[in-house]
């Protein structure tokens, strides 16, 4: 059929005109350059992140493993029960002297004079002081224990466990550090025989906050991080989409809303401890609600985040196409409905990206937390939370500011935990907004 | 020119229009953008089941008469109408009366394509969806279906009414958007310049739908081509400047206008 | 509100890493009782929560650096927290230190005077401070840049070191006597004897030790101010400065010899010793040599205990309830 | 019934009414939908409204009510020597009365009958039970007690009953009310356009409880210093103000806001050029993958707690610019001093700017990506480069939206501590160079309310008129932010 | 229906269009959009100062050619275009081939009016500013003038200049892209549908400008309007589902087209 519209001979190509200058050279140029800005700024970007991230990371990975001892515990009746009453007064077992099962635990594992009592010394504080509460809940939980010997595998001391990881310098004279020579020993004759093993450290994920830096673990910041963002999540997601779309859809455009949205700005620009003055004042003096609660924390945090995530949702409400209001509009739909049906999900990967700023920037809040009492050593796991808990920024913070060495990676730990929780966090909305975006 | 078709002159002969009953009643319409007056007292009544034309120069206030039919100009800010609009003899803008019925009474089709950027069928689907227009999902299927079909459309797309409708064609985005007007069957149907996107087959295949749908449906239609007002209408209404220059049966009007400035339009001396 | 059982204590983080000690062990001991909440934010905030008011919604005990002083007992009172009772836990040393690739560094009250102060003498009469050096303060310290992380305004420790550094030193340069010839006001002469140099050779830290330690570490000729108990923590990268000949130590410290020191406090409210389920007991627990006793855990983390005499007024004081 | 039952049956009892309002509505329509005003949805969740909604606000009232009510009157119980007690004493007896009687309530009559009169008994059963009490529980307690448990199941008896009449009555009221015309959908989106507008009015709420919060203090503060010298003072130089008593020194505000404004404006510089180019290049050139993989990774910036930026700059960022600037002095003139200090204006401004990449290039690449298709084409169809499409068109056509993200991302500048204290220090002085450190207004917030000061001197109020003065002026930028974005907008629609 | 009016008949015959050279030639071009083939194997040449109508029925691939002669498609994702397209010669698809000096020689007029959000001076200076045609304010002045003017648009407009060009009604707005493709004065100009939202009178003034354009320019136009195709072009191209059916002068198409698919389209038989 395209034979008709073959070149017929005698037909010719017309000939070039002669070229316009349009400068192209020179646009091609500022083409180049506009791009290489944009490489440029992620590259900037995304290189900072890394050197933060290998920066956190190289402190703190070491976090993740535990040094323990495994020493034959032999749960003699003598010292637990000597009386023989645990039938009658249970509580004979949980005052029972356990440090003593591990001291001879211990002495016998390492060969030492246990007379000499320096050496005693030294050699249980190898072992953390959580050890013999280790042992107590063993017996308490099973009283069948006593009379036996059994391999427990107990914590080494916080100090041991950095010298094993190589974190003390050895170089160092032996009274500026915190592990002695003969220490040091003893944990090459353990490691040696076994008995000293690097384990992956689950106590970091479950135990609460702690004054030993090896039993401490990020247990209560989790759950109250976790406590906090659903707080968070659930409250400031539907009250901002709300509160945006009545002020970009419903509100008369007047001196009013004018009004609001300044105030909005405005709020955003508060800073953060503000709002725990509010959460103080409001939430714990006027209403009533308990202190160091995660209830209070995700009440002032939320109020923290509305405004982002209101901001951003106007944004994005305002970027739909006025042609599609008119369509559903047209077919008869009431503005509610169009607003549910049409414009929030077109608007959808814009509120995504509010609440995902919103939520990492809550998530990453230590200062408003301070005055309503979040900031605070937390032993307990929250079971609700209305109960004390901290958060886990909250945790980087006062691990940075411990004193004792094996808190520095244990904080660098908490902070690659925190980035970890926020990236699966950011995960399912990033995976939310893929599926709403698309240009029109 | 020759502006009249064969075709247009058999239709409009075969009708009186004076004695069919006025479905719209427009009573010294006005409508003001802010300070901007753009309608001056227009006195303008639509037949039922009668396809009215609105013709005119650009910008003289077609698009504007038509969309304060259905308040859609309520949604534009500092919009105002002044005068009184009946449907069926009841005000439509009445505080009583609720907008979203009349819109569904009341259907639109806007002039450029303006399709949900959804799939196909959710775009069809969407009007009987929210009034309830359909029992079953086997229903709404067959809705979607006959929709498309009238729109001259599903021959085209039926592979693929799962696809986004934002996909297709300017003409097919245009005829989709027919089709999701038709879809909540209104009894009156505003189309502005509807075939604007349209190719000549396609054009006539809506004429033709339009022809169909006048058996049960009032319509008033924008056009910007004057044989497509000959071709559709039975009335045709003349805009200039904001001012309803004449309005008459579309046969008298393109043959023997009242108005001088019709005449001089229609013989493209103005515009 | 909700009946509550666990213990909400606030305040100095200078006490924190004592009584998250304490608090711990009494967990683990009683086993009845949840282990108390310990919160920082400061030695102010802390009392500021505990002078609110009384009952299950306010906290029960205030750590505190410091003594409570008389305004805030007022503002207690005012807000129904009459019944108080002090307990004193034991001393804070407060020590200067270098990093530890430093040759070994010696002061006197007089050179940390000089060297920090806003104003000193230079030839009798009184200038901004020109010193840039440490030898040029004196011969015998090193030639290295006066760098030196002071705590800053907030923190209680800056008034020791105002008190027992600046001053004592201004007085033993006698620029004291100079500065008497210009002022006569008592007061502002001490205000003029502690004011800090602003050029940017002294740095005011609002942060906690760690925040010191990390200057220290960018800046190693630099000299920060600490607690005995972070020093000793961190002893293999610090070097501790000597002042007045006494090197800070937990014995020096208790028997007075090393002269930079103050007492910490905790406040309890009597009110709730009847109200809230074990406070009484943790106060017990706390005061007992288990506890704040020199072979104690406090003392291993670095608090300079009480001598036994004052231990034992201590716990005698609580034991008879003894208020304010 | 437990407040989560009854919760539990509102919501059956409204999913009741849904169903049965929308058969009726259903039946009524007989087939023929336009013989409803609504869908019949509409009048379920019209019924469903009046079966949960009256009834949910009294169950709020109830529950917020009653434990007041019920308090009174047990106190009014108590023996006439308690009463003549201090009201906060009776607080403590009667939390103490609450403490008993929740461990009341899990023991066994049996257990309740054998410890009924004997307090250290009663202490020791409950601390089983695992409910310690701080003492042993005197007599009147015990019976108070007895007597709170009762009014409480009363309270709760009635409470239920009151809510479940409250929503069946009021199911049945709005069944009665369906007819064919009668405007179900309008009813059920104005409670939903009510519910929106109780959302927006948080905002407010919001700004009047910081303002309260902030007041009352801050007015205590200008009783004392006055206000003349907090805002044109040049000094800042508060002083120490611990057990020592009422001295205080100079509350000057200028050297803090010209610090604020410093850092955050290097912030910015380093902030918007960065995400805007990253947000263009995302929005505009990289193809789907690059940008799925470096939009989620910028917003990892954003994430981060701004403590660990802090440590960032401290240990990492700043002695790397001393060290670098060192390096260049030596370069030029020979003598490797550092020009720059390791805490600076600029230490703090660059790594702030880097926590505020993602704000700028999220929210502009959303705005930029949502210009329409139609303008890009029109620019490229006459022959613009894509730059030129992209700096004539797409961005002056995002312009208010862009400014909006621009003015979150100044605003979290300014609200923002932790980085500026550790990168920028806590100096307060009033100087040109960036090399040198600065301070902000909101570190001295935070160091004030957090140190070791006396809480009622001038030192840790000024941490409230510093808080609300920053509110104010932040307003007024606002404002003049929100006039600009009105300009361009009418400039561009 | 009488598909020709007396004058375009006149205008086809005074020219005999097998003597004029190709601007541009398309030899097998294709295009793909992802997986879909949307044309194939198309041969097509366009003659230089010669008005070209591309017709068929809507989605049968018209605009898809258009754009691909000036690699507007490039910037649709999943687009690809095989075959070889040249201008004076020059194939530009040549990787050495400038894209936007290409455009700047192509330009370009598309089917929805798509004004910058801008005054609507800035929209019609915007063209020569970018390429930098204007030596002075007064120039630009005058160029924005001149194309106004053009567009039939400068009475309407010239108080208004530095309003918002989005303010304008729909075809004011379509005049004003027409305008803002002339200031830049290509050698090519296409228009996809440029007149579809325009009244008559307008679209007359465009018809004529195209007319007058065609001294200088060469023009492919896409319409869906057979009158105008007749009326405005010299040589129409028909194309079906993505196939080119027939090119051929346009009195010849018109009157005697060779492919029987061309005679029923314009009878109106299929679509
Ligand atoms: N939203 C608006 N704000 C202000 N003026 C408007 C608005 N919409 C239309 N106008 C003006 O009102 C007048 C009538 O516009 P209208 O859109 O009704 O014209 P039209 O007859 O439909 O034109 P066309 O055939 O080009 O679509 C025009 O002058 C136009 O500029
Ligand atoms: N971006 C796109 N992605 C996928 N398919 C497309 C796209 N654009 C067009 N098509 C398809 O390519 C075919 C040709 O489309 P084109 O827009 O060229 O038709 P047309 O002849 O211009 O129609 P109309 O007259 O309606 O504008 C159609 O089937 C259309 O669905
Ligand atoms: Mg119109
Ligand atoms: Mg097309
Ligand atoms: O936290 P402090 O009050 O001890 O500084």
């Amino acid at each position: 059929m395209t034979d008709i519209v073959s070149p017929t001979a005698g037909v010719t190509v017309s000939k070039a005109p002669a070229r316009r200058d349009i400068g192209i050279k020179r646009r091609y140029a500022a083409e180049r350059r506009f791009q290489a800005y944009g490489i440029a700024a992620i590259t900037f970007g995304l290189v900072f992140l890394f050197i933060l991230l290998w920066t956190v990371i190289g402190k703190g990975y070491t976090a993740f493993q535990q040094t323990a001892i495994t020493l034959p515990i032999e749960f003699t009746e003598k010292t637990i029960d000597p009386n023989n009453k645990r039938a009658s007064d249970p509580s004979v077992l949980v005052a029972a002297n356990y440090p003593v099962l591990l001291r001879d635990a211990i002495v016998k594992q390492l060969n030492i004079n246990a007379s000499s009592k320096p050496d005693v010394r030294d050699a249980t504080a190898m072992l953390s002081k959580s050890a013999p509460i280790q042992l107590r809940d063993m017996v308490v939980a099973d009283p069948s224990l006593i009379g036996k010997t059994v391999n427990v595998s107990v914590l080494a001391d916080a100090n041991i466990d950095s010298a094993n990881k190589g974190q003390i310098d050895l170089s160092v004279d032996e009274k500026n550090r915190k592990v002695n020579d003969k220490q040091v020993n003893w944990m090459n004759q353990l490691k040696a025989s076994g008995a000293l093993t690097k384990e992956f450290n689950t106590g970091l994920f479950v135990n609460g906050n702690s004054s030993r830096p090896e039993a401490a673990g990020l247990g209560v910041a989790l759950i109250g991080s976790l406590y906090l963002m659903l707080i968070v999540l659930a409250l400031s997601l539907p009250i901002g989409v709300a509160a945006s779309i009545y002020l970009e859809e419903f509100a008369p455009k007047n001196k009013l809303t004018d009004l609001i949205e300044v105030n909005i700005n405005n709020l955003a620009a508060v800073p953060s401890i503000v709002y725990g003055l509010l959460g103080l004042s409001v939430f714990i003096n006027f209403i009533g609600l308990p202190r160091s609660a995660s209830l209070v924390g995700g009440l002032v945090l939320t109020l923290m985040t509305l405004p982002t995530i209101i901001i951003a949702t106007r944004a994005a409400l305002r970027a739909v196409p006025p042609s599609i209001r008119a369509a559903a509009l047209g077919l008869g739909a009431s503005k509610m409905q169009m607003v549910f049906h049409h414009v929030l999900p077109l608007a959808m990967p814009g509120i995504l990206t509010g609440t995902i700023i919103g939520l990492a920037h809550a998530l990453g809040e230590t200062a408003p937390l301070l005055l309503i009492g979040m900031v605070a050593f937390v032993a307990n796991a929250p079971a609700t939370p209305l109960e004390p808990s901290t958060a886990l920024p909250v945790q980087v913070y006062m691990w940075a500011n411990e004193a004792e060495r094996a808190f520095v990676e244990r904080t660098s730990g908490a902070i690659i935990v925190l980035l970890l929780f926020l990236i699966v966090m950011n995960m399912g909305a990033i995976l939310l907004r893929r599926r709403f975006e698309r240009r029109w | 020119m020759n502006m009249l078709t064969e075709a247009a002159v058999e239709k409009a002969l075969d009708q009186k229009m004076s004695n069919v009953p006025y479905k719209m009643i427009g009573q010294d319409v006005s409508v003001y953008y802010g300070e901007k007056r753009a309608l001056f007292d227009v006195n303008l009544n639509i037949r039922e089941n009668t396809v009215t034309a609105l013709i005119g120069p650009s910008g003289c206030g077609k698009s504007t008469f038509l969309r304060s039919l259905n308040r859609m100009n309520d949604t534009i800010e500092g919009c105002r109408v002044a005068g009184k609009i009946t449907l069926d003899g009841d005000d439509i803008y009445d505080p009583d009366i609720d907008v979203v019925e009349l819109r569904a009474r009341v259907g639109m089709v806007f002039q450029k394509p303006n399709p949900f950027p959804k799939s196909i069928y959710e775009n069809v689907s969407y009007g009987p969806r929210i009034h309830g227009l359909a029992k079953s999902k086997a229903d709404l299927d067959q809705i979607v279906e006959s929709s498309l079909q009238r729109a001259g459309l599903w021959n085209e797309v039926k592979d693929r009414v799962h696809e986004s409708g934002t996909g297709l064609s300017g003409g097919q985005q245009q005829r989709l958007c027919i089709a999701r007007a038709v879809a909540v069957s209104p009894e009156v149907i505003l189309m502005d310049e509807p075939c604007s996107a349209l190719d000549p087959i396609a054009t006539a295949k809506v004429e033709e739908l339009i022809h169909e749908l006048r058996e049960n449906y009032t319509i008033v239609i924008v056009t910007h081509s004057m044989q497509q007002a000959a071709r559709v209408s039975q009335r045709t209404a003349m805009f200039h400047l904001g001012n309803l220059v004449e309005e008459n049966d579309t046969d008298k009007m393109f043959t023997n206008p009242d108005d001088p400035r019709t005449q001089d339009y229609i013989m493209g001396r103005f515009g | 509100a909700v009946a509550r059982d666990q213990i909400q204590i606030a305040g100095s983080s200078t006490v924190l890493p004592y009584a998250k000690i304490v608090a711990e062990s009494f967990g683990e001991t009683f086993t009845n009782f949840k282990t108390p909440v310990v919160e920082s934010g400061g030695t102010g905030a802390g009392l500021k929560e505990f002078c609110k008011g009384v009952g299950e919604d306010t906290i029960d005990i205030a750590n505190a650096s410091r003594s409570i002083n008389k305004n805030e007992l007022e503002a207690c009172k005012a807000a129904g927290v009459t019944d108080i009772q002090e307990v004193k836990i034991g001393y804070d040393g407060i020590v200067f230190a270098t990093d530890s690739s430093n040759p070994d560094v010696a002061y006197v009250p007089a050179d940390i005077y000089k060297a920090l102060a806003a104003q000193v003498v230079v030839d009798g009469k009184l200038v901004a401070n020109p010193y840039k050096k440490w030898s040029e303060v004196n011969p015998k310290l090193p030639a290295v840049d006066i760098a030196a992380y002071i705590p800053g305004e907030k923190h209680g420790t800056r008034e020791v070191f105002e008190q027992n550094v600046l001053a004592a030193g201004c007085k033993a340069s006698g620029a004291l006597d100079v500065i008497a010839k210009e002022i006569s006001d008592k007061a502002a002469q001490t205000k003029a004897c502690v004011a800090v140099r602003k050029d940017g050779a002294a740095v005011d830290i609002d942060g906690d030790y760690p925040e010191t330690l990390a200057r220290i570490a960018a800046n190693k000729t630099g000299v920060g101010v600490f607690g005995l108990s972070f020093y000793e923590n961190n002893a293999d990268k610090l070097k501790v400065a000597s002042v007045n000949g006494i090197v800070p130590s937990t014995e020096t410290i208790a028997n007075g010899t090393y002269p930079v020191s103050r007492p910490l406090f905790f406040y309890v409210k009597k009110a709730h010793l009847g109200a809230v389920p074990g406070l009484k007991e943790y106060v017990n627990f706390f005061v007992s040599d288990q506890m704040i006793g020199p072979d104690g855990p406090l003392a291993e983390y670095g608090l300079v205990a009480a001598p036994d005499a004052e231990r034992d007024a201590i716990r005698k004081d609580v034991e008879a309830g003894k208020s304010m | 019934m437990s407040t989560s039952v009854i919760l539990l049956c509102l919501v059956v009892i409204g999913a009741v009414a849904y169903l049965v309002a929308r058969g009726r509505a259903a039946a009524l329509a007989g087939g023929r939908s336009s013989a409803l005003h609504s869908r019949p949805a509409y009048y379920g969740a019209y019924a469903a409204i009046w079966a949960v909604l009256p009834a949910l606000i009294v169950l709020c009232v109830w529950l917020s009510v009653s434990p007041g009510i019920i308090q009174s009157s047990v106190r009014g119980t108590f023996p006439a020597d308690v009463k003549a007690e201090a009201a906060v004493e009776q607080d403590l007896s009667y939390s103490m009365v609450a403490t008993v009687a929740r461990g009341l309530t899990m023991l066994t009559s049996d257990e309740a009958a054998a410890v009924a009169n004997d307090p250290a008994a009663l202490q020791a059963k409950l601390s089983e039970k695992g409910v310690p009490l701080a003492g042993q529980p005197q007599p009147y307690m015990v019976e108070a007690a007895k007597k709170l448990n009762a009014m409480s199941l009363t309270s709760r008896l009635a409470m239920t009953a009151v809510v479940f009449v409250l929503a069946v009555a009021g199911a049945f009221y709005a069944l009665r009310a369906i007819a064919p015309r009668f405007r179900a959908r309008n009813r059920v989106e104005r409670v939903m356009l009510w519910g929106l507008l109780l959302a927006s009015s948080i905002a407010i709420l919001t700004t009047v409880g910081i303002v309260l919060s902030m007041l009352s203090e801050a007015t205590r503060f200008f009783a004392v210093v006055p206000a003349g010298d907090f805002f044109f003072g040049t000094v800042w130089d508060p002083r120490f103000a611990g057990a020592g008593g009422s001295s205080f020194g100079q509350f000057g505000l200028i050297p803090l806001l010209l610090g604020t404004l410093y850092i955050g404006l290097v912030a910015m510089l380093v902030a918007v050029p960065v995400g805007l180019f990253a947000a263009i290049y995302m929005a505009e050139y990289a193809s789907p993958k690059v940008r799925g993989i470096s939009k989620p990774l910028l917003e990892v910036l954003a994430g981060i707690p701004t403590i660990v930026y802090g440590f960032f700059a401290l240990v990492t960022v700043g002695p790397f610019l001393r060290d670098f600037s060192a390096q260049i002095s030596g370069l030029l003139s020979g003598s490797y001093t550092n020009f720059i200090q390791a805490q600076s204006v600029l230490t703090a401004g660059i790594v702030m700017g880097i926590m505020l990449i993602p704000y700028v290039s999220s929210l502009s690449d959303d705005i930029i990506t949502a210009v329409p298709r139609a303008l890009r084409d029109g620019s490229l169809g006459l022959g613009a480069t894509r730059s030129e499409t992209i700096k004539k068109v797409v961005l002056p056509a995002a312009l208010p939206g862009i400014v909006g993200a621009l003015l979150m991302t100044a605003s979290r500048a300014i609200g923002e501590t932790m980085i500026v204290v550790l990168a920028a220090g806590v100096a307060a002085r009033i100087q040109i160079n960036p090399f040198e450190p600065m301070t902000t207004v909101t570190v001295k917030i935070v160091n004030q309310l957090t140190g070791d000061l006396e809480f009622t001197s001038p030192q840790t109020l000024v941490a409230f008129a510093l808080g609300i003065t920053l509110f104010c002026i932040t307003l007024c930028l606002n404002i003049y932010a929100l006039y600009i974005v009105r300009k361009y907008r009418e400039q561009y629609e």
